[in-house]
């Protein structure tokens, strides 16, 4: 036997060891064996307290004052804790590291009353010095920070991260002693507790900090695995880039006895085909979305496990309003009454959104929009007619941008039709890498173009400050005087909250007579939650407080 | 003598003059049925295309919302997408913009790619060290960062997306064309048109090139549809073709998020891009036949 | 032949060089910046920003301390992840990449030899039309498609394989593989079926028929080899080509790999990020080229000789 | 009974174009210890009828449509696959044309060796490479032991052709085909396989068909000789009946073109000489590298006006560099040469344009020298058209003219190199070589590769248009047989230097050099054509 095996060619021999190798592919894999014990890896976890959450996208970072995105804020919320913290549902503020806090009459004076059994997971205690410090790190112009200024409303906070002053004694914030913590802002700020469960506000361990690098260092390490010292409710395990990042239960947390989850597994889950098909498969408990065309399909079949909630955001198109056409007001207002919201909503949106008609989302903690303009697309002809382009007439072609994605070309080729046919204009669709999308919109280099813009707090102004002339984020050309008075003068001094809410109302008419935005639709977050995830209550801003989850066992889809 | 002359005149009038290879390959190629029912499907694929405006009960813009996407019937006979919009008219017309990216694309990246390929490997040396590392530079850039600058330099156009195409498309073709062409450089008949005199430009266009027609022209069909899926990519960046406007590549690429809710929209543009493609290949292989004299008799 | 390989690698190096170079100023020459987000960065953070990636010096001296740190051997840190060094970020994902890119290389090795050594045996006949016509579809069928197509029905209708992950749970590392490899083996089969054809009509095939040797052997032993060449030569930038091409792959399964850095670099204009990975890819790429060219030649026994003999 | 007996054997192949009688009803039988010679052209089927009885022509298209081949009682031609496969190689073994393409350059000599031994006998590995090394040896192989781990391309054709034969031998088989063993081989090493094949055959007693379309290649060694024509044999006797009494006119052909004799030297005017060669050298590699190789080394010739130069040697021994030198296609080291009294030593290409026209050259291989991919049209149009010898008007005449000349048949023009025999395709190479009118012609090898009839054909038709077009020409071969008939003087060259020269005569005649001596000895037939046989049907040119 054994020479008929030597006489086996030698090519021959190459080729079956090559042939072995291929099949042994079919027995490779991982080690832990989700799939061996017959159980998936959501109802292992559910019996473990392993909670497997798609978090769409890989996140850049975990230190609190650089990152920027929403799925930072998923794993930073969980890592750290601020001074206070939202009901999950009705996003209240409850206590965080602070137990109980005083506002001064005039609305501008916070005194914070820190907890004393706040540990950071080293164990050292969190102080109000710590607040103070991280603050400042925040504001440190040479950190480069982009959300500091969400600070900006304490006193001399813009003037330090702007390097106009050096002195950060000079900023309203004080640590009066260890647990006391005192804010002085420039004037009322109505909202001001609700920035405080913003990462940017989250305090961070100054010696962790200063062991890896400076107070301005952004790319130091400390914010990695075996590095980071946080004071949240979870402790950072693992971080594989591209693969997961897992937070366990910190036991040196203050209310660690109440804390449900023993360990909380994000994913990133970029293409929303595979994050559907691994929440199918049993690898996650909650998507971060669902892909449009199957929510009719689950809404039949697993209605309990879909979650569409509206989403304290707006989509819209802008306007470049200083390029002829759409320099004329006209032929804005012409083309916003010619979308059939209602149509697109129920069709095309899957009747999942609801239409819009103004920047600021309705019941924007209980602010409701003007309704300056309805469907109307007689009205409208009349207006392009007056504008000088009867019938479309010697219209010119004109191109609507936006970047590349599914659902916003879904739309865009709605909308294209909806303007060719009632009013008979070219629009050209262009959808471009994000990078040169955002670029061309800075720029001032377009006509039409898709934005969006989801509120970092519940109010309005987190939309309506956009508009202010030459605002960062305006890139429509808008400017009114009037505005500019309401938003960044006569709103901010204005204690009561329905005489503010009157002049945002009077700012946000002036915006949409002017149409220097047509507003489509009030976004909606889409969610498949599996039915054995407890105590995450749905909200409007999307808001996950992890402290509050807790998994049962005894639920399954089946 | 003048007899002579006169039946030498009347033959050459006689004779197809000029028959060259390309009319010879035509010959060949139409004796081989596989080929031709593959020319013969592509020309009907590429007439209903170019007939599309003429021959098509819908527009490709035409939406119906309400409809939405609705399985094949009497009225929409391949179904319709999300908007309502007739399949098959848009796969005829999408036909047309990856056909035209398919094969102008193609033939850019086939004209770099062989005279490239064919030069540095006909020259040899220095000259094809240096073209072939510039090769290897291209292949190594990253193309995306290419592509996006494209992008800004140039606008977008179709144009461009068939000089973006081309521009990646060629490399590997020249590879292909240059190790051929080295070793056709060492055949006798090369050497015998140097001792004729011809100049190098001559020996490579007239006697190196149509001998490596039989790798190229294979290679030319599995370009082909790396190029009409290429384009997908380019328009989903931004470069290519525009909504309404659609073509087989991108049909296919919207109708993978839908497959299971909507198969008809994978599966229809699948099948035209698939048939159009094995036509090509049947159609290629056959050219690779008929360019070769010695492959006609058996 | 050591001269050979010398004077081979040398030329690498410019080319790597010139790849550096270009892409350095390609970028930087790209529209839209790594710190442009769609809420808008005011000028000050965005020079803090800028001072922090020394993006504030004049453009050659960007150029210089760059290389100077490339020779170094460090890459930069990244733009788009702060507090990770491109270097360790290529290392994390290249072990990962590199499995699937082997494993999908046995795919299309395997497959694609098989299917066109079986085609050539008999051509113009059922059993050359059926796999090439299958090698055909694999041709055509884009990964974006296949990928998900096997996942739905592997991983959902049939639920024998996870749907996505990598080394995360038992077989998870097949789809990918299977997908990865699909368009190489239908271009191996390609290769290896026209290699073969050309072999199977050589003078030393009669020969070993004339000895008696059953057809099995006479495939195996003395045409194979000679069949392959073709595909050996295909493995080199084949296998590269697996490198820098696993994006699509990668993103459908879950797959921290490098294809992904690379194509989001890109994409979040991470300067360090594309430099580095298009660095290293385009070493990966001179390399793989080099040694498949080299394998090529190894594998004729005349050029072999002269290598030991170190010609 | 004889060892092998053939009747009435029937091989068509049943082609798109109809049924080709490849073989149409053949008999013969070949004895222990016999010779048996099968003489005709290529495409006579003489290769077809050997290989059908073992199974090893393609099938389809071929198949056998009758009679019977009995070998040790049974009817080969009734065998299954897996029997004929214990007869190949065992019984029967088969020696291969082109001994350069029939070993598998992918392994080793020693492997291939065994292989026949391992598959036929019992013997272990060891056992059976012993017996190969033995056999090496006996077949004329020097440090056996050493080569048979060697690749084939470390060995000469000679020495390649001899390791087939002991392959052949290795199972120590009844019957050998040998299929022109020696026509891809130079003229002194084909006599040394001849009579090492003679020799084995006599030791071991075996019976072998030897295939040839060369006639005085079998002179010395066949006892019976069939000639075939389109698949049948015409004529069949002993060796001394074919060559003495041969009756069919095919036979007298074939006798007839062996060329046998002497041209009678051209009277020179002596003036200027056309080319004129000074000192040259071509060295390939570099001496800093060791690789050095000198192809050419200080050869010095001139070419007189009007004459045909006869340039021998082996192969290797740089006459054809010496050839394209002249010519500039490649390119000299150190020398001069002179064209018409020009230096053309260090002229660029654009500088040669001009002379091409007066310069040519024949190659030796008509497959590849003719660009598959072009008609007849356009192969000599090409010429035409660049030298601007004729226009778009007188093209086709031009052409036409050309091949008159050359004898190639008008209905012919538009078709491809490949529909051509080699005959005619070499009346093509040369139709283009003469269409600029050159001065000068070098002619590598023009009829190594062709059938020894053709080959009488393509030298007569060289003769006629030098006499025509007045045409100066050196004659690169290796066969002294063709340049005595063909050439006013001989050089003879040997490792890249010239070293004897003289007219047809004198070398022949008065050889000074052992190595003139001994390619003299070399040439097969030597009998025949020395007239040992004696001429019969007086060829008379």
């Amino acid at each position: 036997m054994t020479t008929r095996i030597s006489r086996l060619p030698r090519g021959g021999r190459n080729w079956l060891v090559l042939a072995v190798l291929a099949l042994l592919v079919g027995c490779s894999g991982g080690e832990d064996g989700g799939g061996s014990s017959g159980l998936t890896r959501v109802e292992q976890g559910n019996l473990d307290g392993v909670l497997h959450f798609g978090n769409g996208v890989e996140p850049e970072g975990l230190d609190p004052h650089i990152v920027t995105g929403v799925a930072e804020n998923k794993i930073v919320s969980a890592l750290f804790e601020g001074l206070v913290a939202k009901h999950p549902e009705t996003l209240e503020p409850e206590p965080g590291v602070a137990e109980s806090w005083e506002i001064a009459e005039d609305g501008k004076l916070y005194t914070f009353h820190l907890r004393q059994d706040a540990r950071w997971t080293n164990g050292d205690a969190v102080t109000a010095e710590d607040f103070v410090w991280s603050w400042k790190r925040i504001l440190t112009p040479e950190l480069g920070a982009q959300y500091n200024y969400n600070l900006f409303s304490v006193v001399n906070a813009e003037r330090y991260a702007n390097g106009e002053i050096n002195d950060f004694d000079l900023v309203g914030v004080k640590a009066l002693d260890d647990y006391t913590l005192q804010v002085q802002l420039n004037s009322p700020t109505p909202y001001f507790l609700q920035l405080l469960d913003h990462y940017s506000t989250f305090p961070v361990h100054r010696p962790t900090i200063e062991e890896f690098g400076s107070i301005s260092d952004r790319l130091s390490p400390w914010a990695r695995v075996g590095n980071i010292v946080g004071n949240g409710a979870f402790t950072l395990t693992e971080w594989q880039i591209n693969s997961h990042v897992r937070v366990e239960k910190n036991p040196n947390y203050w209310n660690a006895d109440n804390i449900r989850l023993n360990a909380i597994v994000y994913y990133p889950t970029e293409n929303l085909v595979t994050e559907d098909r691994m929440y199918r498969d049993g690898q996650l408990h909650h998507t971060q979305e669902i892909v449009l065309d199957k929510i009719p399909v689950y809404q039949q079949e697993i209605p309990e496990q879909v979650k569409i909630t509206p989403w304290l955001g707006t989509y819209f198109y802008m306007f470049n309003t200083t390029r002829p056409p759409f320099d004329d007001v006209r032929v804005r207002k012409a083309l916003a009454m010619t979308v059939d919201r209602d149509l697109l909503v129920e069709t095309v949106m899957q009747g999942i959104v609801e239409p819009a008609y103004a920047l600021v989302p309705p019941d924007t903690l209980g602010y409701f929009p003007p309704k300056t303009f309805d469907y109307d697309p007689e009205r409208a002809r009349e207006l392009l007619a007056e504008a000088g382009y009867p019938d479309g007439e010697g219209f010119p072609a004109f191109d609507v941008l936006y970047n590349t994605q599914e659902s916003h070309r879904r739309l865009a080729v709605a909308l294209q039709q909806m303007w060719a046919s009632e009013l008979n204009i070219p629009a050209q669709l262009v959808n471009q890498e994000w990078k040169v999308y955002l670029e061309n919109q800075d720029n001032m280099n377009y006509d039409v173009s898709r934005r969006g813009w989801i509120g970092d707090y519940v109010d309005p102004n987190t939309f309506l400050d956009m508009y202010v002339t030459d605002g960062g984020n305006n890139k429509t050309g808008f400017s009114s005087e009037r505005y500019d008075e309401i938003i960044l003068r006569e709103a901010p001094a204005t204690l009561d909250r329905e005489a503010r809410y009157e002049l945002y109302r009077e700012a946000e008419t002036l915006l949409m007579e002017s149409m220097a935005i047509l507003p489509i639709y009030t976004y909606s977050t889409k969610h498949l939650t599996h039915p054995s995830v407890k105590g995450k209550p749905s909200n409007i801003m999307d808001h996950v407080n992890f402290n509050h989850i807790w998994l049962d066992p005894t639920v399954t889809t089946e | 003598m003048s007899e002579t002359t006169q039946t030498l005149t009347e033959s050459a009038e006689a004779m197809p003059r000029g028959v060259s290879l390309w009319q010879d390959a035509w010959v060949r190629l139409r004796k081989n049925k596989l080929a031709m029912i593959g020319l013969g499907i592509l020309g009907f694929v590429i007439v209903i295309c170019v007939l599309a405006p003429w021959i098509m009960p819908y527009g490709y813009e035409e939406q119906d919302l309400r409809l939405g996407a609705s399985a094949p019937s009497a009225a929409h006979w391949l179904g319709t997408d999300t908007f309502g919009r007739d399949l098959l008219t848009r796969i005829v017309y999408g036909g047309r913009v990856s056909l035209m990216v398919g094969f102008i694309a193609t033939a850019v990246a086939l004209l770099v790619g062989v005279s490239y390929g064919a030069i540095a490997g006909y020259v040899g040396g220095r000259v094809d060290a240096i073209m072939m590392r510039l090769v290897d530079i291209f292949y190594a850039l990253p193309f995306m960062i290419f592509i996006i600058l494209l992008m800004v330099v140039f606008g977008r156009n179709l144009f461009l997306l068939f000089l973006a195409i081309g521009a990646v498309e060629w490399l590997t073709m020249a590879r292909i064309v240059r190790g051929q062409v080295q070793s056709l450089r060492q055949q006798e008949f090369v050497e015998a048109a140097i001792s004729l005199g011809l100049p190098p430009t001559a020996i490579i266009f007239r006697h190196v090139i149509p001998n490596v027609l039989g790798p190229v022209v294979v290679y030319t069909t599995l370009t082909i549809p790396q190029v009409m899926l290429l384009e997908a990519f380019l328009s989903f960046l931004g470069l290519g073709i525009q909504p309404p406007m659609s073509s087989w590549g991108l049909l296919i690429s919207y109708g993978v998020e839908s497959m299971e809710e909507y198969p008809w929209l994978l599966i229809f543009p699948g099948l035209a891009l698939s048939l159009t493609l094995f036509s090509l290949n049947f159609l290629g292989d056959g050219l690779r036949d008929a360019f070769d004299p010695k492959a006609s008799k058996d | 032949m050591w001269r050979f390989i010398g004077f081979r690698t040398l030329q690498a190096i410019p080319v790597i060089f010139v790849v550096i170079t270009v892409t350095f100023f390609l970028v930087r020459a790209a529209p839209g910046g790594p710190f442009d987000d769609e809420k808008a960065v005011s000028p000050q953070v965005q020079a803090a920003l800028e001072a922090q990636y020394r993006l504030d010096l004049p453009m050659h001296e960007q150029y210089f301390a760059y290389l100077a740190d490339l020779l170094r051997g460090d890459m930069g840190p990244s733009f788009n992840y702060p507090g990770r060094s491109v270097d360790e970020l290529i290392f994390q994902g290249l072990p990962i990449t590199a499995e699937l890119g082997f494993y999908a290389l046995l795919v299309a090795v395997g497959i694609g030899v098989l299917s066109g050594v079986i085609a050539s045996l008999r051509p113009n006949t059922v059993q050359d039309y059926v796999p090439m016509s299958l090698a055909m579809i694999g041709i055509c069928m884009p990964s974006f498609l296949l990928g998900p197509l096997m996942v739905l029905v592997f991983g959902i209708w049939l639920d024998w394989l996870p749907v996505s992950g990598w080394d995360q749970s038992s077989g998870d590392k097949v789809l990918p593989s299977i997908t990865l490899g699909a368009m190489y083996a239908a271009y191996i089969a390609r290769l290896s079926r026209s290699g073969m054809l050309e072999v199977m009509s050589q003078d030393y095939l009669r020969t070993a028929r004339a000895k008696g040797l059953p057809e099995r052997v006479v495939v195996i032993k003395h045409a194979l080899r000679a069949g392959l060449l073709p595909v050996i030569s295909y493995l080199g930038p084949a296998f590269a080509g697996l490198l820098s091409g696993s994006f699509v792959v990668e993103t459908i399964f879950q797959i921290p790999g490098l294809g992904r850095f690379y194509v989001q670099a890109a994409f979040n204009r991470d300067y360090t990020m594309i430099l580095g990975t298009t660095t290293f890819l385009a070493t990966l790429i001179v390399v793989f080229n080099l040694l498949s060219d080299f394998l090529a030649a190894w594998l004729n026994p005349r050029l072999r000789y002269q290598f030991q003999k170190g010609k | 009974m004889a060892l092998l007996n053939v009747e009435d054997l029937k091989v068509y192949f049943h082609t798109r174009n109809g049924v080709v009688k490849a073989v149409d009803g053949i008999s013969f039988s070949v004895d222990r210890g016999e010779t048996f010679a099968i003489i005709g052209e290529s495409g006579s089927g003489k290769s077809v009828a050997c290989y059908s009885m073992l199974g090893l022509i393609p099938k389809p298209p071929g198949r056998i449509e009758g009679g019977s081949a009995r070998f040790n009682d049974q009817d080969l031609l009734t065998l299954s696959e897996s029997q004929l496969r214990k007869v190949r190689g065992k019984g029967i073994s088969i020696i291969f044309q082109d001994p350069m393409t029939s070993l598998n350059p992918f392994l080793k000599i020693g492997e291939q060796l065994i292989e026949p031994l391992l598959l036929h006998t019992d013997m272990s590995r060891k056992q059976a490479w012993q017996k190969a090394t033995e056999l090496l040896l006996e077949v004329g192989i020097k440090d056996a032991e050493k080569r048979m781990n060697a690749w084939p391309f470390e060995f000469s054709g000679g020495m390649r052709q001899r390791v087939m034969i002991a392959m052949a031998l290795i199972t120590e088989p009844d019957i050998i085909i040998a299929d022109e063993p020696t026509t891809a081989l130079d003229v002194t090493v084909q006599a040394q396989i001849l009579k090492l094949l003679k020799e084995l055959q006599v030791r071991r007693n075996i019976g072998v068909i030897f295939i040839s379309h060369d006639l005085s290649v079998v002179a010395d060694i066949a006892d019976n000789i069939a000639v075939m024509q389109q698949g049948k044999i015409v004529e069949q006797g002993s060796r001394d009946s074919i060559f003495k009494e041969a009756s069919h006119p095919y036979t007298q052909k074939l006798l007839a073109a062996v060329p046998d004799s002497e041209k009678v030297p051209t009277a020179l005017d002596g003036e200027q000489a056309i080319v004129e060669v000074q000192d040259l050298c071509v060295y390939f590699g570099s001496e800093k590298h060791g690789n050095q190789v000198r192809a050419v080394d200080k050869v010095s010739l001139r070419v007189e006006r009007g004459e045909i130069l006869g340039l021998v040697g082996e192969s290797g021994s740089g006459k054809s560099t010496l050839g394209r030198a002249i010519l500039r296609l490649v390119n000299p080291s150190h020398g001069k040469i002179l064209f018409e009294g020009q230096d053309i030593t260090e002229l660029k290409a654009a500088q040669l344009k001009p002379l091409r026209r007066h310069m040519q050259m024949i190659f030796q291989d008509p497959y590849a020298s003719l660009n598959p991919r072009m008609t007849v049209y356009d192969t000599l149009a090409e010429p035409l058209l660049l030298h601007n010898i004729a226009n778009k008007k007188t093209l086709d005449a031009e052409v036409f003219k050309l091949m008159d000349s050359v004898g190639l048949a008008r209905e012919n023009v538009l078709r491809y190199p490949h529909e051509f025999s080699g005959g005619q395709r070499q009346r093509i190479a040369i139709g283009r070589a003469v269409a600029t009118k050159p001065n000068f012609i070098v002619a590598d090898e023009p009829v190594s590769a062709l059938d020894v009839t053709i080959q009488a054909q393509i030298l007569d038709l060289l003769l006629e248009l030098v006499e025509r077009f007045d045409l100066t020409m050196l004659f690169v071969s290796h066969d002294l047989g063709v340049v005595r008939y063909l050439s006013d003087r001989i050089l003879v060259m040997k490792h890249g230097e010239l070293v004897e020269a003289g007219t047809a005569h004198d070398i022949f005649s008065n050889p000074q050099q052992d190595y003139t001596r001994s390619l003299l000895e070399a040439i097969p037939g030597k009998s025949l054509l020395l007239g040992e046989v004696g001429s019969v049907g007086g060829p008379d040119r």
